[in-house]
């Protein structure tokens, strides 16, 4: 990767990075009427992922989706103008957190029901193919979707196909509060799964930019050759609790230990460390990304602030199309 | 002379010409390029239109629900056939979350154009797995629209709307219906949805009757005629959206109303039915509307108890006689005991 | 003096005393064990009987219920739980196909005894997938009960009679509910399923509620009183079987019927006892019934949509004084407008 | 096994084929009216397994029931009833050939969704162990069944928590008229996806009596003793139409030649050759075995005409227990 690309990178990850931050610091205004999963901790997945798509290539994703929306280019006002259910939101107020979408960026939509956009995303590679376009689709979701059968109706039917999609499994060890041990087989590895299907399967640490990028670009390269799909899992991990702004390892679900172990591998810490040791740029450079993203922040702000909320005759609009 | 089709012709009539006229639609669903076709709804598409555009699936209910949707998402307009509604509840949270409210919860940006068929499995032991009839459900949610069609000129001219439609329409086709034979212009050609008909003109009182119980409806009518008692029929075709201002008509004029449906009577079609008349015409009814429908309880598989379990034409006519007040007599229905478990001596089993 | 309890703290105690008393209850869902306990109402139970029989589970809802029911076929007796009705759908094939049927279908071989716990989200932009209210369809289904409960005495005494019932139960919470409080008795009691209740005494008119909207109903009838008028309110507690005698009973008494549903308007609860009372008692109304439901349309997210979507206790108002031919005027809830996306000050989201 | 074993064996499976190739020849008299799936052709897979099961020991099967409920000991006279419809049936008449049942015989149920009995078996054998007994709990099903969500569901469950259940795939190559091909994977054996869950899977020709009883002796041996759940794959194969008493070769959808090609491989055929072979037995041993089978179908038959359809007041009862 060139180095302007890698500073691009550390961008994109420092930028969902200082949005769910603000987000979480907002929250308690008690502005945003809606379910956030904020995805700090996480955001190396993402960006290492769309970094390998192109704008015309499709991402669906779950509840936790703002990093990916914006890390395939989603509209930042639209997203946070629906946070605060504005007519200007993405989705006209109408949906909200768990409900994004920006067409134009090629992010299809994001819905919250675990595992339920999986076989959607499969369904449109199978349109692209139909319709004999070249595009390639990702699919991002947690460790709990793969325990939902319509996940293995999902793959085997891209197998079976021959589809260009791609499953992003974001492993983060948790599903709100129940850890792996009470939901799958000790010692059973998720990507294994993909294998029986005759997937090609892999894992890789989620926290490091290159490892997901590596991965990513492969399995792009596979859907567009006609290979059919792949399936990637990465370990990492959720800062926050699971829904809202605050942290809650008070909770004793998990220990303050494992969370600060994973705070040291942050990922857009290691991949900041990398590039200054590498001489790719240094410390004041990332201030001036800071400053510039702070001003974007901003400006959001003002903008979902400002705008007006939907009004009431948009109650029964777009019921049907 | 107009030419004649049967239902299930009608249906494949309509199935092929949409996919010639436009190179979106496609059909998948078990069994649908397979000898037997549907029950010959699908026979020979494969054929015309290639296994790219007819295609046979995993048994993956859900998720290949999921599948024609995505699809739908990015422009295509998919046609999925489940060969019993039972089969179809396991798709039941893509069809409800996903398809049904993806227009609205992402402020219009996009809609999903899909047909999902679903059939009504009845007779010869289908059982309580293989003939439910969940009209209501559909009915219940928002942003589905449902349809279900009687003759083979509305089957054609419906399914062809229905595949037309920016949105996830719910078509349900009842299996004693495929037989029928009607006219079926050649032509591509529509009938709106969301649209009733009055199918037989009467003054005394008011059927409004779903799917295969228009049939039975017809009889009574006829039996009734044969005392001086009109009925009007009405056909409702779509039930959601529910044309109520036909239907609230014909009960301003006749006073009297019953609702025939093919599912189980309580917090079924006819409630719904009977609710839009209390509030719109209260005043205008002159005794009780009654529901005929299936008792609330499962579908027994012998034969013996089916004949108690399916309402026919003969209690139709009962009901009838009894909210006009005339004298119980026994009433024949002019049709074969056979018909209590096959729509006719055609129907041979298993399925 | 009666104690008093919380509504999740009388499901909470209803769950704990039937574990005690019988070894076959065991309760199983998505978080069941976890520091929240499904809003407190599944706390301390693992501590006190162990993982065996308080169980978290796979995000795995239509095997999960396929399990249950399984267990339930040997001698046990479950108690699923789902945070929101959206996700149940999931296991929609399960419930129907097979809890529901099971003891049908078998000739009574086995029955089916498993109380499906569900919750309905509402506020803070819970939005279109975690939101529906669907007890309309399940009522709708032959072989399932479905039990609605409002208050913490009642609350508790129904899923007690719930767990000892040997059928498919559908229990649903409303989330704005949890926080209210009321008396409790200490003691292991049941409250029978099948029974609605009149919970406030009136003459001039009936209203019939579900779940949350009997809350509303009463503002309704408070604000109703100081212009003279006198709302009976029935708390329908079990839509299925439903208690169609005591809304009779009422409506011949008063004349005129309302019905107050936290569900969709069309093919909805309104529909089913608005069609009954027209079957039933059509010459007492003395005028036309009216269903206050959700409109039909996706549950909004914004906070400013949910304000139009969510009927409160003025839309009941102002449909009464309509009812009775009564001048409009602007009516106040004399409840602060944060209530309409928010139960009360104590729900701060996020969910 | 012994050659008193094997001789019962041998005679269950001749039972099962006897009875099942009447039922083909009185159905076209349409008094049997419902939909039924013979299992001409299976027969060893059925008896094989739960020649290996106790009779405390539970089943469930789907919608081709009939060799399942035999062989594990179900009431034949009561199965027949069923199929006629009559209150005497297993079911009282209300469920037909699709729903068997016979409690005594620890057959808990079939019902014909596809799959859909397969968690409820996985339940059964969470019962039995939070009861604290010492059964094994065995779900028959078709090749098919895999491909639905919920099997994986099941599955992943049985391993999280080593129930005593045995997974038994019939795979018979179509579902209905369509092949492996449309539905699965190119050279995806079923049997790795169990593996995919850390299930022990193993795969066998389910026209071998010995290989069926071999691998089903090792999985209940294992289910005893805590070591959960076992995949079973077995290759077979169906003579009959799909549904119905006819052979529909003719329609297409498979060669006569792939089915001739089966036919000499019949397991009852391949299992006397090996008896006769070994001495076990003579052939004048299976016509006596044949002409007391020929009697007790008789009579089965006779019981089911004879016998009374369920009356009008059946229709409302047994709803709710
Ligand atoms: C079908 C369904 N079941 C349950 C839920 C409730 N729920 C919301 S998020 C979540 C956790 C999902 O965990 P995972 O997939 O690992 O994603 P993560 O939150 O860890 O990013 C659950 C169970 C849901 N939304 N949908
Ligand atoms: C969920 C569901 N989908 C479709 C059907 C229709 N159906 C009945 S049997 C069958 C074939 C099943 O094939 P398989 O599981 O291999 O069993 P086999 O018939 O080959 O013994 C199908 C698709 C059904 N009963 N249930
Ligand atoms: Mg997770
Ligand atoms: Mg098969």
């Amino acid at each position: 990767m060139t180095p302007k690309l890698l500073k691009e990178l550390f961008y994109r990850m420092l930028r969902i990075r200082m949005i769910e931050e603000k987000i979480a610091d907002l929250y308690p205004e008690q502005e945003m009427r809606c379910p956030v999963h904020l995805c700090i901790g996480q955001e190396a997945v993402a960006v290492g992922v769309c970094a390998n798509l192109s704008r015309a290539d499709y991402v669906f994703s779950g509840h936790r989706s703002h990093g990916h929306y914006l890390a395939k280019g989603g509209d930042f006002k639209a997203m946070l103008a629906e946070l605060y259910g504005k007519k200007t939101g993405c989705s006209e107020g109408k949906g909200g957190s768990m409900h994004l979408v920006d067409l134009s960026a090629g992010f299809l939509g994001a819905t919250p029901v675990v595992g339920s956009t999986i076989p959607i995303a499969v369904g449109a590679a199978l349109g692209t193919m139909l319709r004999g376009e070249r595009r390639v689709t990702a699919v991002f979701f947690g460790e709990a979707a793969v325990e939902e059968g319509v996940f293995h109706e999902s793959i085997n039917f891209a197998v079976l196909k021959k589809l260009p999609v791609i499953f992003i499994c974001e492993n983060n060890f948790f599903s709100v509060y129940s850890p792996l041990s009470v939901r799958q087989p000790e010692r059973r590895e998720i990507f294994k799964l993909a294998r029986g299907y005759g997937a090609p399967g892999f894992q890789a640490d989620g926290n490091d930019l290159f490892e997901v990028c590596g991965l990513a670009e492969s399995a792009v390269r596979r859907a567009q050759q006609g290979g059919g799909p792949t399936f990637l899992e990465f370990k990492t991990y959720r800062w926050r609790e699971h829904c809202g702004p605050n942290y809650d390892n008070d909770l004793g679900y998990r220990t303050e230990a494992e969370f600060q172990s994973w705070k040291k591998r942050c990922p857009v810490e290691k991949l900041k460390k990398h590039l200054v040791k590498e001489g790719i740029f240094n410390i004041r450079d990332t201030e001036g990304m800071s400053e510039k993203i702070q001003k974007e922040i901003e400006e959001a702000i003002a903008f979902a602030r400002k705008s007006p909320f939907p009004e009431k005759s948009l109650l029964m609009e777009n019921i049907y199309a | 002379m107009s030419r004649e089709l049967k239902f299930f012709q009608a249906v494949n009539e309509a199935t092929d010409q949409s996919m010639a006229r436009d190179k979106a639609v496609y059909t998948m669903g078990l069994g649908v390029p397979d000898p037997k076709g549907i029950f010959g709804t699908t026979l020979g598409l494969q054929d015309k239109y290639g296994s790219d555009r007819v295609m046979d699936m995993p048994a993956s209910e859900n998720g290949m629900t999921g599948v024609v949707i995505g699809s739908a998402l990015v422009g295509m307009r998919p046609i999925m056939t489940h060969q019993r509604i039972d089969f179809a509840l396991l798709s039941i949270e893509q069809i409800v979350n996903q398809a049904a409210k993806w227009h609205y919860m992402f402020g219009g940006k996009r809609s999903v154009p899909l047909v999902i068929r679903m059939l009504i499995g009845r007779g010869w032991g289908q059982g309580p797995q293989h003939s439910q009839s969940l009209q209501a459900w559909f009915a219940h949610v928002p942003g589905l629209k449902v349809v279900m069609p009687v003759t083979p000129y509305d089957a054609k001219g419906l399914l062809i709307s229905s595949i037309e439609d920016n949105n996830p329409v719910i078509f349900i086709e009842h299996r004693w219906l495929y037989n029928i034979t009607g006219p079926v212009p050649e032509k591509f050609y529509r009938v709106p949805l969301g649209k009733a008909k009055v199918v037989r003109k009467g003054t005394d009182l008011t059927i409004v009757a779903t799917s295969y119980m228009v049939l039975e409806a017809f009889r009574a009518a006829e039996i009734l005629a044969g005392s001086g008692i009109h009925a009007e029929i009405i056909d409702i075709r779509t039930l959601k959206p529910l044309d109520d201002s036909l239907i609230l008509d014909s009960v301003r004029k006749t006073g009297r109303l019953i609702v025939a449906d093919t599912g189980w009577k309580s917090f079924g079609v006819g409630a719904e039915i009977i609710a839009r008349v209390a509030e719109e015409a209260l005043a205008d009814l002159k005794s009780p509307p009654v529901r005929v429908a299936l008792p609330d309880c499962p579908t027994p598989t012998s034969p013996e108890l089916s004949r108690y379990y399916y309402p026919r034409a003969i209690n139709i006519v009962a009901v009838v006689r009894q909210m006009l007040g005339m004298p119980k007599k026994k009433i024949v229905s002019g049709i074969k005991d056979i018909s209590l478990d096959i729509p006719g001596d055609w129907f041979k089993g298993p399925f």
